[in-house]
């Protein structure tokens, strides 16, 4: 008999996908859906708050080189089937957005860890704004899914800009959502609200993605509610995406001390209250 | 099935692909078989703790990347402990990279390394990301002579020392590479480059300057390599845009030995098993039965210049 | 409107985009109005009739290309007579570039070629693929000011200095042009590489090696003109991969007073109007008025690196 | 008034053309047939003989650098109609052979000199193999309009391979196929075949392109037929295409002593007594 370990195949778990373009198409002016189809089973091995790295294609007059990282933004029904929603920025989305449907493209995960979420909470409250939807979308389903309350803080320059039906996704929540065009997304008007609903409604766990400004309010909000728990998914410049570069590093306050670490590899989700409020470097 | 084994020096390698030192980590065995590789080669230690250079530490730039890592290290004590314990267990030879400030305290911390389960040290002499503007002990013979001599004197391990392209004579370096006994000269390591973001006015970098990598560089890593393997005769593995089978091969056909892989792994993490079923491939196809011989093997025509003179001495 | 215009030293050019020596003749006056551009600078001749090197004298790669055309010439009376009088009809600087063996032979060269009609001369002093293994003049500063300051001893044209990305201390050089008593330094020439097809196993060059060209180059270009930039008070003219408005403002910022486009013209022989077109409406897009006050305003903040650290240092 | 120089605009003779992609299909295994439509006038503009040098669109996998100097095939109806007709061998021409029907691609031109016919010949021979016929095709159809008499001696490696229509397009020639699978293609029967027909139809010139081999054949037969004139199409490699770069040099021997020429500037037609049967270099 041969020793097992040595006849175990080798069965990678992050892996170069080759996918299809199934949907494609502008949200608003400037987001964009993707829905992407491939052979092997993404749903499955996709969590919440996990992301990918996507080969966007190349053009006579776009050439991305590095792949470009894209939380998921929603998965299956099809074992196959993965979802982003993109904000068309640079070089690499906007070659991206040139994808037609039927036309086939590669992307590298699942990558990251996940928010930790537990089917027993009573209810979660997420505070997004922008892209940042896209990463909590799929936390709002397994809310959804375990029944769980969803309180959910939208923030957006305007209302054309909220997007609100494609971060809900048919899941009920009790929504309030603040503009830039009506001032209401102020920070003392946003504290204010926050405050109010975390007091009354006592979330398990607030999520947040997609605002520096948010993430950091919440961390000074938080610090009044100790019960509560918080967590963020957060953006670093990435190049290989799985813990091996180190170029992805950002500081953590953890109970051991102050740490680097790798947004791909112990990312993209930190605990709220360990996010060292760092100034900008370069 | 061609054999794709080769040697450099005494070390037996299954196959000459291997990754480039801080493109590669422990991780990539969610993504690739680690026990396939020829070896592994771990991102640079350096004796002193350094936290790395400020972020952003990458940037792209056409045909490949820019980075200012730097070498962030905790010290030796915590990467025998912590970090090398993970990479000796798949039975490929384990390379240790090593990064210092001064000649003494290379050839300490090389002497400190060189332990049984690592199979080889490779002195990073080049990184040009830790001195100012990107000077290193390989920029010169005369300073590469003396930490390779000093590594040497300490060391009875396998011991390769990683050349920089951004030296001018790269001829001169590796003799005086060779001469102080290194056994094989890693060429190379990344080009020092810049890139500045004209709508915001800053370096993309946090660090103003940082080393380029990536199929861009493939044509000066490969003519490094060949200047390198006609002034030598210790093998010599190249590195520097290396992201396909066929590259592999030009590498060697201008006098590698074996290969690493760097940027190349950040696109495709599967991307060295894939290189290596393509040498297999290749071989297959051209009837190479030793990938090993190809080494060296580019059909250079010695009389073409005379006779490509003789030629144009018609013209009028 | 912006204004484009720039100087260099005491030359004022109505824009800074002029070609690259070797990637321009006149037969773009089909493609381009040359009277749009900053200057017209003509492929290097050398005194010596040459021939140039064996075919095949050009090969791709990734984002660039490989030269290895040499510097055909028929000598100085020939250039005056045949090829020079075609480019002083547009009301455009003329630039000559001389190519020479020997000290001598350049300041020859220059004192001959300083005519009425010549608008600057600059001496190529750099051209990897006439020396072996690429050594040229411009690779020590030692050499470099040997052969500089012959020259300006026998010019008072003004008079551009050509160095090389190969030289591994570009401060040193440029400073030793500097005191040499040039008027301004082109950084740069091409990188010399190599590239050999892995199924015939020959070089892709007839010269085996030759200048890397094109779009990979440009953050090793880019680093050498700051660099410069640092080391000199001479105004520089950037050159090496710039194919866009934004790669010319990138130059500029790194500290740049003009630019050459070279390899891109090849891509698309109307490119450099295109060039000058987007420097207009970037100025207009970001408010600039005066294009030349961009020259070395990249954001370098000083502060960064000790920020960073004290930062890091909280780290365990 | 003005002075006229300085106030004529400049106006380009040679110049970077947008097209669409009007017609793109596999001629044979091998060859593919390609046709865009620009709005400028390249029909008028582009003569027997020509080139362009063609953007070859770049994909994830391919990457083709420099432009791809490329015979027009044919021209016209349509002011804005070019044609080519490539072989697919190498980086270019494989990413060439992906472009849809619909999409856009940019070619520079028209390039070079063109084959020297004059409508009160008689009758001119056409020796062409492989994608030589591309270049020699505009030919043809200049003969055929001007009544021009023509005779083809087509090589090919298989009659599969010869693209006998796609050479005459309608003109009618006396053509005479010679193949590699039979052993017509022989160089002594191509000889006598060659000697045979120029001896009997005396035409007023020869055009030749595609073949090393062939050429230097119709140059030892052309030494006893003084009164024929013989052109022949010539590639070498390219960067800029317009003659500015000096990589596409090949040697002459001109009535005035042998001179290294460009082939993209002084070429790609040459006159086929001038050629010198160079060993290759590199
Ligand atoms: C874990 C993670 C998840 C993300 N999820 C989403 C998402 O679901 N939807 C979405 O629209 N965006 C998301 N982003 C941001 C997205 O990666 C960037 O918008 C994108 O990389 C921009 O690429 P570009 O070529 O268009 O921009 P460019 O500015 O041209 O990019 C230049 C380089 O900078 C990097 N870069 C630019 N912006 C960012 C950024 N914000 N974060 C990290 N790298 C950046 C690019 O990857 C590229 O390497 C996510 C980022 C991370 C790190
Ligand atoms: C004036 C001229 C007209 C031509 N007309 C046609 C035509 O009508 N149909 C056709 O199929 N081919 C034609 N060719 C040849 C065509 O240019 C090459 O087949 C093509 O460039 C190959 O490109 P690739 O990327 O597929 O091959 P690769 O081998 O990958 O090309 C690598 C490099 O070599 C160059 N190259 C390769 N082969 C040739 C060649 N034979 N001549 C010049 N450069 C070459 C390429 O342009 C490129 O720069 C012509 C060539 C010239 C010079
Ligand atoms: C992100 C990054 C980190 C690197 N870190 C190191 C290092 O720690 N030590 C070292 O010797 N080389 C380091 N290198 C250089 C690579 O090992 C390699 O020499 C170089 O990238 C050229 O190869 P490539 O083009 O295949 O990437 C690093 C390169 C990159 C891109
Ligand atoms: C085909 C070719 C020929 C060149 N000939 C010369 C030359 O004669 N003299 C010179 O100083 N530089 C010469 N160069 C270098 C260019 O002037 C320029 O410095 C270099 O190509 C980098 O710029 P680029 O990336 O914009 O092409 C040549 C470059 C190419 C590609
Ligand atoms: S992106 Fe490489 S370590 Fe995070
Ligand atoms: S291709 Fe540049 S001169 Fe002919």
């Amino acid at each position: 008999m041969e020793s097992s370990v040595c006849a175990a195949p080798f069965a990678a778990t992050v892996a170069t996908h080759r996918c299809e373009v199934a949907e494609h198409r502008w949200v608003n002016s400037r987001y964009r859906y993707l829905r992407l189809e491939s052979t092997a089973d993404l749903a499955g091995t996709t969590r919440s708050g996990q992301f990918y790295q996507l080969r966007c294609p190349t053009t006579n007059a776009l050439q991305p080189f590095l792949l470009r990282p894209m939380s998921v933004y929603g998965v299956g029904p099809a074992s196959g089937s993965i979802e982003f929603l993109y904000n068309v920025t640079g070089v690499g989305t906007a070659s991206l957005a040139t994808l037609e449907v039927g036309s086939s493209m590669e992307i590298v995960g699942p990558l990251g860890n996940t928010f930790e979420f537990d089917p027993s909470f009573k209810r979660v409250m997420v505070v997004a704004r922008g892209v940042g939807l896209a990463t909590m979308a799929p936390l709002l389903r397994d809310a959804g899914q375990a029944g769980v309350a969803v309180t959910a803080l939208m923030s957006a320059r305007s209302p054309g800009d909220l997007m609100r039906d494609e971060f809900l996704r048919g899941v009920e929540a009790d929504v309030h959502s603040v503009f830039d065009s009506d001032g209401s997304s102020a920070v003392e008007n946003v504290e204010k609200l926050l405050r109010e609903l975390i007091e009354r409604q006592q979330p398990d766990v607030v999520y947040t993605c997609g605002s520096h400004r948010l993430l950091m309010l919440l961390q000074r909000v938080l610090a009044d509610f100790p019960q509560v728990r918080g967590e963020v998914a957060m953006e670093q410049r990435m190049a290989c995406g799985m813990g091996v570069c180190l170029s992805c590093v950002r500081m953590f306050d953890t109970p051991t001390g102050k740490h680097f670490k790798r947004v791909c590899r112990e990312g993209p989700v930190f605990p709220i209250r360990e996010v060292v409020g760092e100034v900008e470097f370069g | 099935m061609a054999d794709l084994s080769v040697k450099v020096g005494d070390i037996s390698l299954q196959n000459p692909v291997m990754p480039a030192s801080g493109c590669f980590a422990i991780e990539y065995q969610e993504a690739l078989d680690l026990s396939r590789l020829g070896a592994l080669v771990i991102k640079s230690v350096s004796p002193k703790s350094r936290a790395g250079n400020p972020t952003p530490r990458v940037a792209e730039t056409h045909g490949g990347m820019l980075n200012s890592i730097g070498i962030p290290s905790k010290g030796l004590d915590y990467y025998r402990r912590e970090v090398l314990p993970a990479y000796t267990a798949f039975g490929t030879p384990v390379v240790v990279s090593i990064s210092a400030d001064t000649v003494d305290e290379f050839a300490d911390a090389c002497a400190e390394m060189s332990l049984p389960e690592v199979a080889v040290i490779e002195a990073n002499i080049s990184c040009p990301n830790l001195e100012a503007d990107g000077m290193a002990f390989a920029m010169s013979p005369d300073t590469t002579y003396k930490v390779v001599s000093a590594i040497r004197g300490r060391t009875k391990h396998p011991f390769w020392v990683k050349l920089t392209p951004n030296a001018s004579n790269i001829a001169a370096v590796a003799k005086a590479a060779e001469e102080a006994g290194a056994d094989a000269i890693v060429m190379g390591n990344t080009i020092l480059g810049m890139a500045i973001d004209v709508r915001t006015r800053k370096p993309k970098l946090g660090n103003v300057m940082g080393g380029l990598s990536g199929p861009a560089i493939k044509p000066i890593a490969l003519r490094l390599v060949h200047q390198c393997y006609r002034a030598v005769r210790v093998p010599i593995i190249g590195c520097g845009g290396i992201s396909s089978a066929e590259d592999a091969i030009e590498f060697m056909l201008a006098g590698a030995s074996a290969v690493q892989v760097g940027t190349a792994s950040f696109l495709d993490p599967g991307i060295m098993s894939k290189i290596i079923d393509g040498l297999q491939a290749y071989c297959v196809e051209m009837g190479v039965s030793h990938l090993r011989e190809l080494t060296g093997q580019v059909k250079l025509d010695r009389q073409l210049t005379d006779r490509w003179l003789r030629f144009a001495q018609q013209s009028g």
